[in-house]
């Protein structure tokens, strides 16, 4: 059936690509909420919006990937050239044309660029054998492989030699096969590019946005996902501004600028923010100072931050993914490889040690909730006691006349108890496994572990991350009167720049794993986004 | 589970069939009492996540150490157990440290590694006992003068010792009550240790490493320690193995043990990474069943003895199935 | 590539396998041959054994047969040829001639009769089947080591 | 943590690392052979005929390895599939060479099965592949003492009273290949200065090479290669990864059939309850004493370690013997250092693994120190 207006684009050409009012929600939240899009042939479309706008999901839509199925599919059509489709593997996209490259290479390191450029499209010489056994049994026409290989690389516009193996290439090489291996495919008509220069140097972003340009001469449509939205004015002709699953813009780039785009992005109406009570006393005592901190974990490379707690304070940490804001708490706390000066009350902290943070009354909430948090497979009592226990001899009863000390079951039942309540902990008993939990609970249990040491310094990473809105609620409550009652200084990480203007009380912003500014959370939205997207030199 | 209904079968069968249960029961008993140890002495590694210690047999030669050389130095009687252990000890908890060390920089491989240092160790320790200076007329090779012999009678030592020990006789079965008290009392500690401090800390290391690195636990110190505890109860397992068995066996003898013991825990439904006392006790008592049930059994119904393929299949299925299952995946 | 095809091509492959298999039950079929040198029996009537026999089989000498012995010669494959020199009475001149027996599949020892096999009497009649009386029990007899007893040691 | 690496010395010491077992193996028999006073020419012949004898079962071992999934000591399986065909050959009194050729026809379609049982186990157990095949290859044993000891005779038809057992069904400790013993090796053979070369063995080995090198130019051959490196990544390439890895396995369980069969053929008799047991450790150390690792093996590796190892295996007994008047020693010696060998490759595999992850973080912090700098 053609609705009159599909009826005005037939008029013109089919568009190559049009997405009407796509929906989809994870587990009851919504995360796209009609999205219309329409995308030409050899048209170039920026991508833009915080994290968690819901871009990656619209291209998982797109791309077919297998957690949007998983996940109770999506609502909405997809028309290629004018005919609805739906992919069902990634495998019926790339037949139809479609190519993306993610933000993780997916490259065999032990190969060279162009073996992995035809991974499982190599030329093949028919022989006899193979009649036998099946075509598996053909030999790879290495000529032939070259040849493509390097047709596609020229395509590209951007000089990577063909022959080199994968894990001896510099990082912006292997992004560049990623993409030459999407233009070898001959079908290829619309190219996703997911925030590929991240990993990119200044001269190798450049090159890349002149082969974008060189797609789409050749009429290859280009979705672009980056967060410098220079390069977006530079290479796209429209702009597509997302937010909390809205399309909020979508605009000619040639009439537009950066600082419009960024409003567009995190500007949300003011109101609808119920500010909290923020204190900004800036008179306070310094809690903890941090000099000259490098993190090494990877994805979140901390560099050379310095930056000071104050004395009872929220203090933010906000900034955009892979930025570096959640390699500070965990290079803290000693979770991964750290260097730098960190004084805390005066005293300075040993790095790399993790015990020696937890001694000097410092406890952390880790962002990965099933990895680092939890002990998934026991129960919550143990979840929660066990730091106390460990660090602090809670819990134990001694026997014997203190000869041996056990677990004193009793009062971790106790303790268990009482957060369950304190924090409404949906469980069928403190008996119960924490791997049976919602996020949203599993996150509590987190924050009960910590609050069981009774910290005068907590670190919060990420506490909202993948939980449903009544638990967050719950979740930054509980923080903000851990906070208020007892005083308890809390550094909390957060990419989702509203909540933390709601929690804290100042918010630094990273971006490229250097504080790029700190800011009280009365502060516009704009200021911050100008703060996460401005490139610290 | 089918190990257990297969094992009550053969109870049943065997009186059927005209096997005497009660010898048959009391033979199961004194090989549960000889073999639970060393059953018990997986439970440390797989708490602290290091897998099933397939590594046992480096234990087992440092306890073999303790018996020959108190042995040698010319104890008798139950004193002579006693000191083998206490000698035994020493070269446990030392081999135990390196061993923990190795598999401290190894994570993930764990299970190889420990299968074949477990068997260099063994096949090493051929060597020395044929180098190693022993002179006691009844171990070493009669004629050479040096060397020792494959297998040590006990007589005169600690044969049965622990099995004599209060021992108690109901009918026509006895009950070899000291081993037993031994084995109760070892497993009553490890009990009491996993609801220490550290004991708890141990299961938390297996359970999820970096919580536990997380919560400030030193992992691998807590891993050393279940490594340490794993060999020196083999150690004192061999132990009791050789005295209820009365004879010392050296050379490739303790090649395949850890096989047994590890199915054996397996068959009482511990899995890679969990495992708890009653798991030591159940499996032991199945797997022992199976081991003595069957051939007498197999013989009288069917006349031809197929109890070794059959437990070979069986037991050797176990670990299979505990390594192949889906949950199982290596962190 | 269509499965048909691949699937006709494999059948062939399978069937050449099979037939080169065929092949080598009859090429490599391996017999051991008796070659006697008795007096035999045949209805009713006697054939002397011969002075003397030199058996010879693949141009080398296998051994000479007085009267009453026997030599032995194994053969793969279905037929079986040997040049025999005959000397049927003490001072004759030693004749030569070359025979060429078929074997029955079936059998695995076969005893030829040269008496009889020279008198041109029928094949049944100088060809029996040699069985071999199973020979005593040995000692070594024990159930082989089995499972986990046995260890990897000794040569290779 | 952030140590400057030192370029130069890292070659030198890296290249200690990446071969210190041969030097070990070279340095071991450079020391046993003047003890054990073997003369060159036996030393030599002794070599040669070894080499003929194992090299085919050691190349079977190296496909698994390029698929990523470690020694393959499942390796016995197939070891197995060929001592059953032999033993069916034997009873039908099939000789010679056709009776080899048969017993390698004969036995694929076991070397198969028992692959695929194998290959299937292995991918419900990614990441722990070795010990598992460890544990197969035991399980299997099993299997085939229930076979060969219980159901020959018995439930299969074996006519020939010679290899059964007396009782009337199970087949003997030692069936004897008397009539195809080296066939293979004596045709063709070749005599230099006392040394007999099994010109046709080695042919059909050198064969065997040609074959793997042709195998690794093939799709499935890049397959395997890229399923080695990344499973995923081969995945989402739409390779289907379960598939190659089944192959993979059932491809090296042919072979080391076939390896079998040509060993066998060579020792002239089979000891039907012990031979494969062996044969899988002993491949194994040697490959690894030709410096492969469980990750990287080439057809190098296999000459060099199968030479080597024997060389060691020769000489030790003697040696030990001289050394210390017990002819044991030597014995003991050489079953220690196989086991060595392979705990030491396996351990040095697994630090590297994780010395890989440690380099990746050193650069980082590398990285960052020269940040710093610049501010």
């Amino acid at each position: 059936m053609i609705t009159d207006e599909d009826g005005r684009q037939m008029s013109q050409k089919a568009p190559l690509l049009e997405m009407k009012n796509i929906q989809k929600e994870f587990f009851g939240n919504q995360v796209l909420t009609d999205i219309n899009l329409i995308l030409k042939e050899g048209e170039v479309l920026g991508l833009v919006g915080e994290n968690g706008a819901g871009k990656s999901t619209l291209m998982k839509i797109l791309f077919g990937m297998d957690v949007i199925r998983d996940t109770g599919g999506y609502g909405g059509d997809i028309l290629l050239n004018g005919e609805k489709t739906d992919f069902k593997t990634p495998f019926e996209a790339l037949a139809a044309g479609i190519g993306m490259v993610h933000q993780e290479f997916s490259l065999i390191p032990g190969f060279t660029a162009t073996e992995n450029i035809l991974l499982n499209r190599e030329p093949k010489k028919h022989s006899v054998i193979s009649e036998v056994f099946g075509e598996r049994l053909d030999v790879l026409n290495r000529k032939q492989m070259t040849e493509k290989a390097d047709t596609s690389i020229e395509k590209m516009g951007v000089k990577i030699d063909g022959s080199m193996v994968i894990h001896d290439m510099p990082v912006g090489h292997k992004q560049f096969t990623e993409i030459a291996r999407e233009l070898s495919k001959d079908q290829l008509k619309l190219l996703i590019l997911d925030e590929p220069t991240a990993v990119l140097t200044e001269k190798e972003a450049e090159a890349l946005l002149d082969s974008i340009r060189g797609m789409a001469s050749r009429g290859i449509a280009v979705i672009f996902i980056t967060h410098r939205l220079q390069e977006i004015l530079d290479v796209c002709d429209r702009v597509v501004v997302m937010r909390d699953g809205y399309v909020v813009q979508d605009v000619l780039s040639k009439e537009t600028n950066v600082t419009e785009i960024t409003r567009w992005m995190v500007g949300r109406n003011v109101d609808t923010a119920a500010k909290a009570e923020i204190r900004d006393n800036p008179d306070a005592p310094i809690t903890m100072s941090i000099r000259n901190l490098w993190v090494d974990m990877p994805g979140e490379t901390v560099r050379n931050v310095t930056l000071d707690v104050r004395e009872g304070e929220i203090l933010g940490i906000g900034g955009l993914a892979g930025q570096g804001k959640l390699g500070i708490p965990n290079g803290i706390m000693g979770l991964y490889d750290a260097g730098g000066e960190v004084i805390l009350r005066g005293q300075r902290i040993p790095l790399n040690e993790p015990r020696a943070c937890l001694n000097a009354s410092m406890a952390f909430v880790s962002e990965d909730r099933r990895g680092v948090g939890l002990l998934l497979d026991e129960t919550l009592e143990w979840n929660i006691a066990f730091p106390a226990m460990q660090i602090q001899n809670k819990f134990l009863k001694p026997y014997l006349g203190g000869l041996i000390k056990w677990r004193d079951e009793k009062a971790i039942h106790d303790i268990t108890q009482r957060y369950i309540d304190e924090l409404a902990i949906k469980c069928t008993s403190s008996k119960q496994k924490a791997k049976e939990l919602s996020g949203g609970n599993q996150q509590k249990v987190c924050l009960a572990k910590a609050f069981a040491l009774e910290p005068g310094f907590l670190f919060v990473s990420e506490p909202t991350r993948g939980i449903d809105v009544g638990a967050k609620a719950l979740v930054l409550e509980a923080l903000k009167k851990f906070n208020r009652e007892s005083g308890v200084t809390i550094v909390m990480i957060s990419s989702e720049l509203e909540e933390l203007r709601q929690t804290c009380d100042r918010i630094a912003i990273v971006s490229g794993g250097k504080v790029a500014g700190i800011l009280p959370a009365t502060e516009s939205a704009e200021q911050f986004g100008l703060l996460m997207i401005s490139q610290v030199k | 589970m089918i190990i257990s209904a297969f094992l009550l079968a053969l109870f049943i069968m065997a009186p059927i069939v005209g096997v005497d249960l009660p010898s048959q029961i009391t033979n199961v008993i004194n090989r549960f009492s000889w073999n639970a140890v060393l059953v018990l002495a997986m439970v440390p590694m797989v708490h602290s996540g290091c897998g099933l210690n397939f590594g046992l047999p480096l234990g087992i030669v440092s306890g073999l150490l303790g018996a020959t050389l108190s042995l040698e130095f010319g104890f008798t009687g139950p004193l002579s157990f006693i000191m083998a252990a206490v000698i035994a000890t020493p070269f446990a908890i030392v081999l135990g440290l390196g061993y923990g060390a190795l598999l401290n920089r190894i994570k993930g491989g764990e299970m190889m590694i420990a299968t074949y240092v477990g068997f260099s160790s063994v096949s090493f320790m051929c060597m020395m006992w044929l180098l190693l200076p022993y002179h006691k007329a009844d171990m070493v090779w009669g004629l050479s003068g040096k060397g020792l012999r494959t297998t040590i009678s006990l007589e005169g030592y600690y044969d049965k010792v622990l099995s004599n020990f209060l021992q108690i006789n109901i009918g026509k079965i006895s009950i070899p009550v000291g081993a037993l008290l031994l084995f109760a009392l070892l497993a009553f500690a490890m009990w009491a240790f996993l609801h220490t401090k550290t004991g708890t800390a141990m299961t938390a290391v297996g359970s999820n490493p970096t919580f536990a690195k997380a919560a400030g636990i030193k992992v691998n110190k807590i891993r050393m320690l279940s490594v340490v505890m794993s060999t020196w109860l083999a150690a004192i397992g061999i132990l009791v193995y050789v005295q209820g068995f009365g004879f010392i066996q050296l050379y490739m003898a303790p090649f395949y043990m850890a096989l047994p013991a590890v199915s054996a825990i397996l068959i009482g439904g511990a899995s890679v990474n969990k495992a708890t006392i009653m798991n030591v006790i159940i499996g032991t008592i199945l797997f022992q069943g199976i081991v003595t049930m069957t051939p007498t059994v197999m013989n009288s119904v069917i006349h031809t003895d197929m109890s070794e393929v059959i437990r070979v299949i069986a037991s050797q299925g176990m670990i299979l199935y505990a390594l192949t299952r889906r949950s199982e995946v290596t962190r | 590539m269509n499965k048909k095809r691949a699937w006709i091509f494999r059948g062939c492959t399978l069937l050449v396998i099979l037939i080169i298999a065929g092949v080598m039950f009859l090429v490599g079929r391996g017999h051991t041959v008796y070659i006697d040198n008795r007096t035999l029996e045949y209805n009713g009537e006697s054939y002397d054994a011969l002075q003397k026999v030199e058996v010879w089989v693949g141009g080398e000498r296998l051994s000479k047969l007085g009267k009453r012995e026997r030599t032995m010669s194994t053969v793969i494959g279905q037929s079986f040829e040997m040049k025999l020199i005959n000397t049927v009475n003490k001072g004759d001149e030693p004749t030569e001639e070359t025979v060429r027996i078929s074997l029955p599949y079936g059998w695995d020892g076969i005893v030829v009769n040269v008496p009889g096999y020279l008198a041109g009497l029928p094949q049944e009649a100088w060809m029996t089947e040699f069985i071999s009386e199973p020979e005593p029990v040995t000692e070594e007899e024990e159930e082989p080591g089995i499972g986990e007893d046995e260890i990897p040691m000794g040569d290779i | 943590m952030s140590r400057k690496p030192q370029s130069t010395d890292r070659n030198i010491f890296s290249f200690l690392r990446n071969n210190t077992v041969p030097l070990m193996f070279i340095i071991i028999c450079a020391v046993c052979i003047p003890i054990s006073g073997f003369s060159p020419a036996y030393l030599l012949n002794e070599i040669v005929t070894r080499l003929g004898r194992n090299a085919f079962l050691i190349l079977s071992l190296l496909i698994p390895i390029m698929a990523g999934m470690g020694l393959n000591f499942g390796m016995t399986l197939g070891a197995m599939a060929g001592e059953i065909a032999l033993i069916f050959v034997s009873d039908w009194q099939i000789w010679g060479i056709p009776g080899v050729i048969l017993a390698m026809i004969v036995s694929v379609p076991f070397s198969v099965l028992l692959g695929l049982i194998c290959g299937k186990l292995l991918n419900m157990a990614k990441g722990r592949e070795m010990i598992t095949s460890y544990i197969i290859s035991f399980f299997i044993n099993g299997v085939y003492q229930l076979i060969v000891l219980y159901m020959m005779g018995s439930l299969i038809p074996i006519a020939h009273g010679s290899i059964k057992l007396p009782r009337g069904y199970g087949i003997r400790n030692t069936v004897s290949l008397l009539n195809m013993r080296q066939c293979i090796d004596n045709l063709l053979a070749v005599r230099i200065g006392g040394v007999k070369i099994p010109a046709l063995t080695l042919l059909i080995i050198a064969f065997m090479c040609l074959v793997i090198v042709w195998f690794r130019r093939t799709k499935l051959g890049q397959d395997m290669r890229a399923v080695g490196q990344d499973m995923q990544v081969a995945r989402d390439a739409g390779i289907n990864v379960e598939r190659t890895r089944i192959i993979s396995i059932v491809i090296s369980t042919v072979l080391a059939g076939f390896g079998m069969i040509l060993y066998l053929q060579n020792i002239g008799n089979l000891s039907t309850y012990s031979a494969h047991s062996q044969v899988g450790m002993f491949c194994i150390a040697a490959l690894l004493v030709g410096g492969a690792s469980v990750d990287r093996a080439s057809i190098g590796n296999v000459f060099l370690g199968a030479t080597l190892f024997h060389l060691m295996f020769i000489v030790a007994p003697q040696a030990g013997a001289k050394i210390t008047g017990d002819s044991m020693i030597g014995e003991y010696f050489r079953v220690f250092v196989s086991y060595g060998v392979i705990t030491l490759a396996l351990i040095m595999y697994e630090m590297k693994k994780r010395r890989q992850k440690a380099s990746i973080g050193e650069q980082l912090a590398l990285a960052q120190r020269e940040e710093e700098k610049h501010e």
